[in-house]
């Protein structure tokens, strides 16, 4: 615990020493980096001895503050979110240091940096803190930080809408929450967790209020209108941080309260599966139409969190029905899902981000050849793409595995559910299907069109790979995608503590039924086979290409005399097909002037994909509430007389009202 | 006897009201509401006291000094800088403001009974009548358009209140009336004052064309 | 030993130094003089209201005057807005006098309307005698009428009139609620001087008529409320703080309004142990706490001139209080505490909003962009006190919001909560725009702002850092003090 | 040990097996079209034919696109051995294969799709979109298909699934069973881009989706694409063949020897197929394989009412 506290510490006064270092590029860049990598390395500690089985004694400080006390703890839950989190906050740590460079004397780095360490502290203390209080307030500072993060560029009108977007939605949430926990607490003096009384009376509509309150924050469809908007605007390397595991502080907090609420009612495991289904084939389906990159993975954060939901809703199921493997297997599916979206997602904003910060644009259909100029960036940006379609043998794949069999044994017999508890599945995994399917069209585009070919535009021609500071991250994320496919069993065991925190199934022998652990040392094989099989073939086409004569040559371009890279296909063109298929959800806005008169000089052809609920839920809202309050501004119309006349009305209201 | 003296002041008090809400001349206005400060000034000398104490007497000459004399010579002052001599059309007519002054009263004697305040004076109609004279000073402020005018309002407003004080309670201590007098005069001072300044910036006191500021 | 001698003291000290300001031979040195008088005054007040929650409550020249922790509270409260305001107040007309447009006659001015509304403030606090409170309210009208428009400008004057005649109608209502209450008092056989005195009324509560003292508490409501600009009769407010120069404006806000509803707290105990403590008084001030709020986040939303965001902002807060005051028990002590987070916030945020308004030449947030970069002192301040006045957590407004908000809930009111919470929330969402833009929006035309000065800068970020402190970490003596004043309204 | 000889005896006759199906499905056209036609082996020999030639690559391309027939085809031996034959488990089985199983399948159609955006060329961009979009909407069809059958069946592995679909599994939940079938078929087509969703032996290249996705490759790599195609048809058609055959309990060689005789009738179907009808518009395909998601909804919902 003291090396929780420790790390904490050095993350808020290491902060403080970055502010002090304003001015200084290099010292600031030192500084900032430095004590985001030692204060993860603290922490990492208390982690990985509670993901190791040990217990931890909580720590509970008093705290001179109304509700509040310093009560921290480590168990195994906040631990499998405290490790990703510090994880990717030292990589992304290390990668900041180069990728920032190029803003030096530009901008004020040292609050650039303050604020990422404030924002990697307070993701900490959220997981670990133990008094709503505490948390309530970690929860700000964490906004207010990434917040802050996001309005980097702030001389950009899009960036300031975006930031305003982003605070605004997580503080209705925070609202959300605030009413969560003085429900929670009602009646006591202090709000720590370990004082929450039984919460059956309202379980719930705090259920509910946690879910839109967290929700908020992680992006569940229809509350993830800031993602799109928040996470492209901050640096690539706060992205990651942001994408990869902020938002999944929300998940957190959405479990965390599910423990103190008891029993789930088979409705709440219905909730999350169908906001799972929903925010998963959805965001997938805008991911698909974006052409920005780090749009469209901001969209894949919505579709990814929805997957996590689905597997959080397997698990309530099982456990509001009594079925401990399938409770387990869900749970097990959606806590690993968190470890490894955090991952490779992180590992495709630093890689996205390498690409952007050499070829100067977002727009993928610019891009085009990159491989050839910055390979590793290419080979990284390669496994995360496939990890996130969920192909094996990646670690995507592990987790989707775990929630697929979740919802299989549900219908097999190794259980006997109700219908109420079976109907999920075919929802479950039509889901996680079609998602899988648009997932591969939307990586292929992504990495097809980013990465292969020829290049769009001249100045991609030129690029760079990009130095060591921002490759070795990427390096280290990719081999961990890769390593956690192949040993998945591991990493199962290591979720048990968590999942018996929330189900307490973890003593049911049946819990983690042997079958599903035989499975994943099953497709471990299977790897290591194919990977023989994938030496032998390269070795025998080697040796059959050896005697023969290999010749380079144009790419067969089917007659045409003269073809230029403009006419390759572009990332919009090859989405077309899907996007116009789903255009009632898409609405993607087409700006199209064609070639005229028989000797047409120029015609353009533009797409621009919008978001359904920002267009046709959020902004007729809040214009309607604008529109409203700017009505009723003639109340101060400069009459004294009227507002004399107000004072008397008033008067004889109140009179007439309570004199009766 | 005394309580003959008393109606007839409090009577009179409301007439001289009413008679604000007819006419339309400011200077009209200003000798109006001497004459009340007069009559309000000799109401304490006849509420019920068989013989006026020393401070009540002293309190009665204070408040005829100010209310009679000095507050009217004041706004006759800011009159004369002001070009403005009528209540040009005010909000609501003269005609209807007499129709209101009828219902103010109907709805004073409504309200004495709902309230049901016992009145320490002998009078019966010591509070409706010092409720009616109120509720006229609160419409003269709000329907009338000259600054001055407002002013007079808000001085009526002070009657009817001291009436209403003297009518609920009785011997409030001196230095407290004194203080409570000191205010009024500052009041009327200031007021005073800013309609001087107002004249001067905008050369018209004609509240409806004050409001620049809004929203 | 009794110090209620010092009592009059307080009152008289102010006076004096404001006659003595009439006879400065410079305006700086007036300015000087106000700043050095007041943290005088303040050293004083500051001392005797320490012995106060110490000891007993104070009494003074025949029980006319008294200080007991709820005054004592205000007193010091009253005294940071006023030293922080005095102190700024120097380098406020610095730029003024060097154009020429404060001359020693408007310092003159200044200096004695500065002192005399000081003294008529502190009148209102220590007095036991409600008809002297009122004498005192009434007098801070007046003076500060003047300090409105120590410049005539043509809205300054039209302000000052709409302030005067409002608060004189509503002060005169509170006049009769006085008169009503008086009343009551001598049907409870209290007679003379005591039918007034608060404590002799406090101890008599029980026996007083309660329709007398109804009907007198809404009077008292609704003309204080005019005072302390609660919604609806708040319509004097936007145009006074936006008018006034900026060291007035932080007074006006800081503490003005809460010196008017500390005379609605003063009889809410009367008229609530006279009704048997069912909370009919306490609903009425619900009542207006979420009328304000509402009201003033409809008038946040599309506002454009900063002083009178800040102004309406105000109005919320007030209401936010008189919300807490309301729901009573923990409530109360959470508005106590939004009294004091309120005042300096608000007056820090009035002085960043003068200079960058005397830097920019204007007051419309449309053209005062990036301020941060144009001073970073009193930019970043603006921003930092605007945010932390739309409720953002770690800082001490959002913690006494968040425990009127869990009083509320536990109170069962859960029409106040949900209301509150729409209507902060509506000021959340519209004001974020106007702070987003006043912070980062690309200037279009280049301006030089004055190198701030190190006390400048002392002066705002030792108060953000006082409230961030707060917000974080709230000691157990100020807890005391805020549970000692609760208790004067009818305790936890 | 003998447990397992005859599982990887069935496995090695599918490796062995797969291209005689292209040859028995060109033959049957070529019947219906009264042509002679190639003869029935015509893939072996283009294979061995292939591989000896030397190849040509473009200079856009990367290392991608020659690790993608590699790993293309990996996959597909991957699928393969998930595969159980009738009666006879699967060399290798466990709880969920069937996910492995298909995403086997994505992992092929990713690199596949990759390695054509790879080579710049706007014709083979084309064939990659129409690729991604068919088989997202052909992905939920199967998965929900043989989901429906682990249901029906209630167990976990394709070996599971086909051991234990006794002929009361039929009898039970024919209508469902018949429903995945008529899905499975669809997808079988649309995933081995035969018509009417694809032409393999057009000469346009704007209409292809297979066929255009590789036209760069040549020589061995274009012998590992043709024989991964092989491969697919057979793997993907052994999934409708076994759920016909397994409620007939059969063992040993006469089981597998109905299984091939299975696969033989099957490819015929196609090739009628392929003869009697004419290639759908690219618009209308979707159509089709939404009827076939439609179809295992259907079914799964059916095999939930049944149990």
């Amino acid at each position: 615990m003291n090396w929780l506290v420790a790390s904490l510490c050095t993350f808020f006064a290491g902060g403080l020493a970055c502010l002090a270092a304003t001015g200084r590029p290099r010292l600031t860049r030192w500084v900032g980096s430095s004590v985001a990598v030692l204060g993860g390395a603290l922490a990492l500690v208390p982690t990985c001895a509670v993901l190791g089985g040990r217990a931890m004694n909580g720590l509970h400080l008093p705290w001179s503050m109304p509700f509040g006390s310093i009560a921290l703890g480590m168990d195994g839950l906040s631990a499998i979110f405290s490790a990703p989190i510090l994880i990717i906050v030292m990589l992304a740590a290390v990668y900041g240091t180069e990728y920032l460079r190029p803003f030096e004397g530009k901008r004020n780095l040292a609050s650039s940096w303050f604020f990422f360490n404030l924002l990697a502290g307070s993701m900490l203390l959220v997981v670990a803190a133990r008094n709503g209080m505490l948390f309530l307030i970690a929860w700000e500072v964490m906004s207010l930080a990434s917040f802050f993060l996001v309005m980097f560029e702030n001389e950009k009108a899009t960036v300031r809408e975006a930031g305003w977007i982003y605070l605004v939605a997580t503080h209705i949430g925070t609202a959300f929450l605030l009413v969560l926990f003085l429900l929670l607490g009602q009646g006591n003096s202090t709000l720590d967790f370990s004082a929450f009384s039984d919460a059956s009376a309202f379980a719930g509509i705090a259920f509910v209020l946690a879910v839109v309150g967290f929700g908020t924050k992680a992006g569940f469809m229809p509350m993830h209108v800031w993602l799109p908007e928040a996470h492209p605007a901050a640096p690539s390397h706060v992205s990651a941080v942001m994408s990869g595991v902020m938002i999944k502080t929300g998940i957190y907090g959405l479990v965390r309260v599910v423990t103190f609420l008891g029993a789930p009612p088979p409705w709440w495991g219905w909730t999350l599966v169908s906001i799972g289904a929903i925010s998963g084939i959805l965001g997938v389906l805008f991911a698909l139409a974006q052409h920005d990159l780090k749009r469209l993975l901001a969209y894949h954060s919505v579709e990814n969190i929805g997957i996590i939901a689905m597997g959080l809703g397997v698990g309530l199921l099982g456990m509001s029905y009594h079925a401990p493997a399938v409770a387990f297997l869900g749970f097990a599916g959606g806590f690993l899902h968190v470890i490894n979206h955090a991952l490779f997602k992180s590992l495709l904003f630093l890689s996205a981000g390498a690409a952007i910060h050499a070829s100067g644009t977002r727009d993928i259909d610019h891009m085009g050849g990159l491989l050839k100029r910055m390979p590793i960036t290419a080979l990284v940006f390669l496994v995360g793409s496939v990890a996130i379609c969920g192909l094996p043998p990646l670690n995507g794949f592990v987790s989707e595995f775990m929630i697929y069999l979740g919802s299989l044994v549900s219908v097999s017999g190794e259980t006997s559910l109700p219908i109420g508890g079976i109907a999920a599945a075919p929802v479950v995994v039509g889901a996680l299907a079609l998602i899988g399917g648009l997932a591969v069209a939307c990586f292929t585009k992504a990495f097809g069109i980013m990465f292969l070919g020829e290049p769009r535009s001249p100045h991609v021609a030129h690029v760079h790979e990009s130095g060591l500071a921002m490759r070795i991250p990427m390096v280290i994320l990719a081999a961990a995608c890769v390593l956690i496919g192949i040993t998945g069993p591991f990493w199962v065991d290591l979720l048990r503590p968590a999942i018996s925190a929330v189900t307490g199934i973890a003593a049911d022998p049946k819990a983690y039924p042997a079958f599903a652990s035989h499975a994943l040392w099953m497709v471990t094989f299977l790897a290591a086979g194919a990977a023989g099989l994938v030496g032998i073939l390269v070795f025998l086409r080697a040796r059959l290409l050896a005697t023969q004569s290999v010749t380079q040559a144009p790419t067969w371009d089917c007659g045409y005399a003269a073809p230029s890279p403009r006419m390759q296909y572009t990332a919009s063109s090859f989405a077309e097909p899907i996007t116009r298929l789903f255009r009632v959800f898409l609405r993607t806005r087409r700006h199209f002037s064609p070639p005229t008169a028989y000797f047409p000089m120029s015609s353009s052809f533009s797409t621009e994909p919008q978001d359904i609920f920002h267009e046709s839920l959020f902004q007729p809202v809040f214009g309607a509430i604008h529109r409203f309050l700017s009505r009723i501004h003639w109340l101060q119309h400069g009459r004294l007389n009227l507002y004399i006349l107000y004072i008397i009305v008033a008067l004889m209201a109140l009179l007439a009202w309570k004199l009766r | 006897m005394m309580t003959l003296l008393q109606n007839t002041l409090l009577v009179a008090l409301v007439l001289t009201s009413f008679g604000m809400l007819v006419s339309g001349r400011l200077g009209v206005y200003i000798r109006i509401v001497a004459l009340q400060g007069v009559m309000v000034g000799l109401l304490p000398l006849v509420a019920g006291h068989a013989v006026p104490t020393l401070h009540l007497v002293f309190v009665a000459t204070a408040i005829i000094g100010l209310k009679g004399f000095v507050f009217p010579y004041l706004l006759s002052r800011a009159l004369r800088e002001s070009k403005t001599r009528r209540e040009m059309n005010p909000f609501v007519g003269h005609l209807s403001s007499v129709f209101f002054g009828i219902l103010a009263l109907l709805g004073s004697f409504w309200m004495d009974s709902r309230l049901s305040l016992q009145s320490h004076s002998s009078s019966e109609l010591a509070i409706p009548m010092a409720f009616t004279t109120i509720l006229i000073g609160l419409f003269l402020i709000v329907t009338r358009r000259t600054a001055l005018s407002q002013v007079i309002g808000f001085l009526v407003l002070e009657n009817g209140i001291y009436a209403f004080g003297l009518a609920i309670v009785y011997e409030v201590p001196v230095l407290l009336e004194l203080g409570v007098l000191m205010d009024v005069f500052v009041a009327v001072f200031v007021m005073g004052i800013a309609i001087y300044h107002i004249n001067r910036e905008f050369d018209h006191m004609d509240i409806d064309r004050l409001n620049t500021l809004r929203g | 030993m009794n110090f209620g001698w010092l009592l009059p003291i307080l009152i008289l000290m102010p006076g004096l130094l404001g006659v003595a300001s009439l006879f400065v031979r410079s305006a700086q040195a007036v300015l000087r003089l106000c700043a050095i008088g007041t943290l005088g005054v303040a050293a004083l007040s500051g001392a005797v209201a320490l012995q106060t929650f110490r000891f007993v409550p104070l009494l003074a020249a025949g029980n006319w005057f008294m200080l007991d922790a709820l005054s004592a509270y205000h007193l010091l409260v009253m005294m940071i807005v006023f030293s922080l305001s005095a102190l700024y107040g120097i380098t406020y007309f610095r730029e003024e006098i060097a154009q020429g447009q404060f001359t020693i006659r408007h310092a003159r001015r200044y200096g004695g309307l500065w002192f005399g509304s000081m003294s008529a403030m502190v009148l209102v606090l220590v007095s036991n005698n409600l008809g002297i409170m009122w004498v005192g309210i009434e007098a801070t009208t007046l003076l500060t009428a003047f300090l409105i428009c120590i410049h005539r400008t043509s809205g300054a004057l039209e302000a000052m009139w709409k302030y005067l005649l409002m608060c004189s109608v509503g002060v005169a209502v509170a006049f009769m609620g006085t008169l009503l209450i008086a009343a009551s008092a001598q049907q409870a056989s209290l007679h003379g001087s005591d039918a007034l005195l608060w404590t002799a009324l406090r101890d008599a509560a029980h026996q007083l008529d309660p329709a007398l003292l109804k009907a007198g508490f809404i009077f008292l409501v609704i003309g204080y409320g005019t005072k302390a600009g609660l919604a609806p009769m708040h319509n004097w407010l936007p145009d006074a703080h936006s008018q006034a120069p900026s060291p007035v404006s932080a007074v006006f806000s800081g503490f003005l309004l809460n010196a008017a509803l500390y005379c609605i707290l003063r009889y809410l105990p009367l008229v609530e142990s006279a009704t048997g403590n069912t909370g009919w008084g306490r609903g009425i001030l619900v009542v207006f706490g979420i009328l304000s709020i509402l009201v003033a986040a409809g008038f946040i939303v599309a506002q454009h001139d900063v002083k009178r965001l800040l102004a309406y902002h105000s109005v919320e807060h007030l209401g936010i209080i008189a919300l807490g005051i309301g729901i009573g028990g923990y409530g109360a002590l959470a508005a106590l505490f939004h009294i004091f987070n309120h005042s300096l916030c608000k007056s820090v945020s009035f002085f960043c909003a003068g200079t960058l308004g005397q830097t920019y030449g204007t007051h419309d947030m449309r053209e005062m962009t990036h301020v941060i970069r144009v001073s970073p002192v009193w930019g970043s301040g603006l921003i930092v006190t605007l945010l932390a006045l739309i409720g953002v957590a770690p800082f001490a407004l959002f913690l006494s919001e968040f425990i009127i908000l869990k009083s509320a809930l536990n109170a069962g009111s859960y029409w106040a909560a949900s209301l509150f919470m729409v209507g902060v929330g509506v000021v959340f969402v519209g004001a974020l725009r106007h702070i987003i833009s006043m912070a980062w929006e690309p200037l279009q035309t280049h301006i030089k702002a004055r190198r701030p000065t190190i006390a400048e800068g002392m002066l705002v970020f030792g108060a953000l850092a006082t409230l961030l402190i707060l917000g974080l970490w709230l000691p157990r003596p100020f807890q005391a003090i805020l549970e000692q004043a609760t208790r004067v309204l009818g305790g936890i | 040990m003998s447990a397992l000889i005859l599982p990887i005896m069935t496995s090695l006759m599918g490796l062995v097996l797969a291209p005689l199906l292209l040859g028995v499905i060109n033959r049957t056209k070529a019947v219906f079209a009264g042509r002679h036609g190639s003869p029935l082996l015509q893939a072996y020999f283009d294979l061995v034919k292939l591989l000896k030639k030397g190849a040509v690559y473009s200079r856009t391309t990367t290392w991608v696109f020659h690790a993608a027939p590699v790993i293309g085809l990996t996959s597909l031996v991957a699928a393969l051995v998930l595969l159980p034959v009738a009666g006879v488990r699967a060399p290798v089985t466990f709880a969920g294969d069937l996910v492995v199983f298909i995403y086997a399948l994505g992992l092929l159609r990713f690199f596949t799709v990759a390695a054509a955006l790879d080579t710049g060329s706007s014709f083979e961009g084309m064939g990659a979109s129409r690729e991604v979009h068919f088989s997202a909407l052909a992905e939920p069809a199967i998965v929900l298909g043989v989901a429906s059958l682990a249901s029906a069946t209630r167990s976990l592995s394709l070996t599971g699934i086909f051991s234990s679909m006794t002929p009361n599994v039929w009898i039970e939940a024919g209508p469902a069973l018949a429903l995945v079938l008529a899905a499975l078929f669809i997808v079988f087509l649309a995933e081995n881009s035969r018509i009417p969703i694809d032409d393999p032996n057009t000469h346009l290249e704007l209409t292809m989706i297979h066929e255009v996705m590789i036209l760069d490759y040549s020589g061995p790599d274009l012998a590992l694409v043709l024989y991964g195609a092989t491969l697919k048809l057979w793997v993907l058609g052994a999934l409708i063949v076994n759920v016909v055959l397994s409620p007939f309990n059969l063992t040993g060689i006469q089981d597998m020897l109905c299984f091939v005789a299975g696969m033989l009738l099957l490819s015929i179907a196609v090739g009628i197929v392929e003869s009697m009808m004419a290639r759908t518009s690219l618009l209308k395909v979707p159509r089709l394989l939404v009827t076939a998601i439609s179809l295992s909804v259907i079914a799964f919902t059916l095999v939930l009412r049944f149990r």
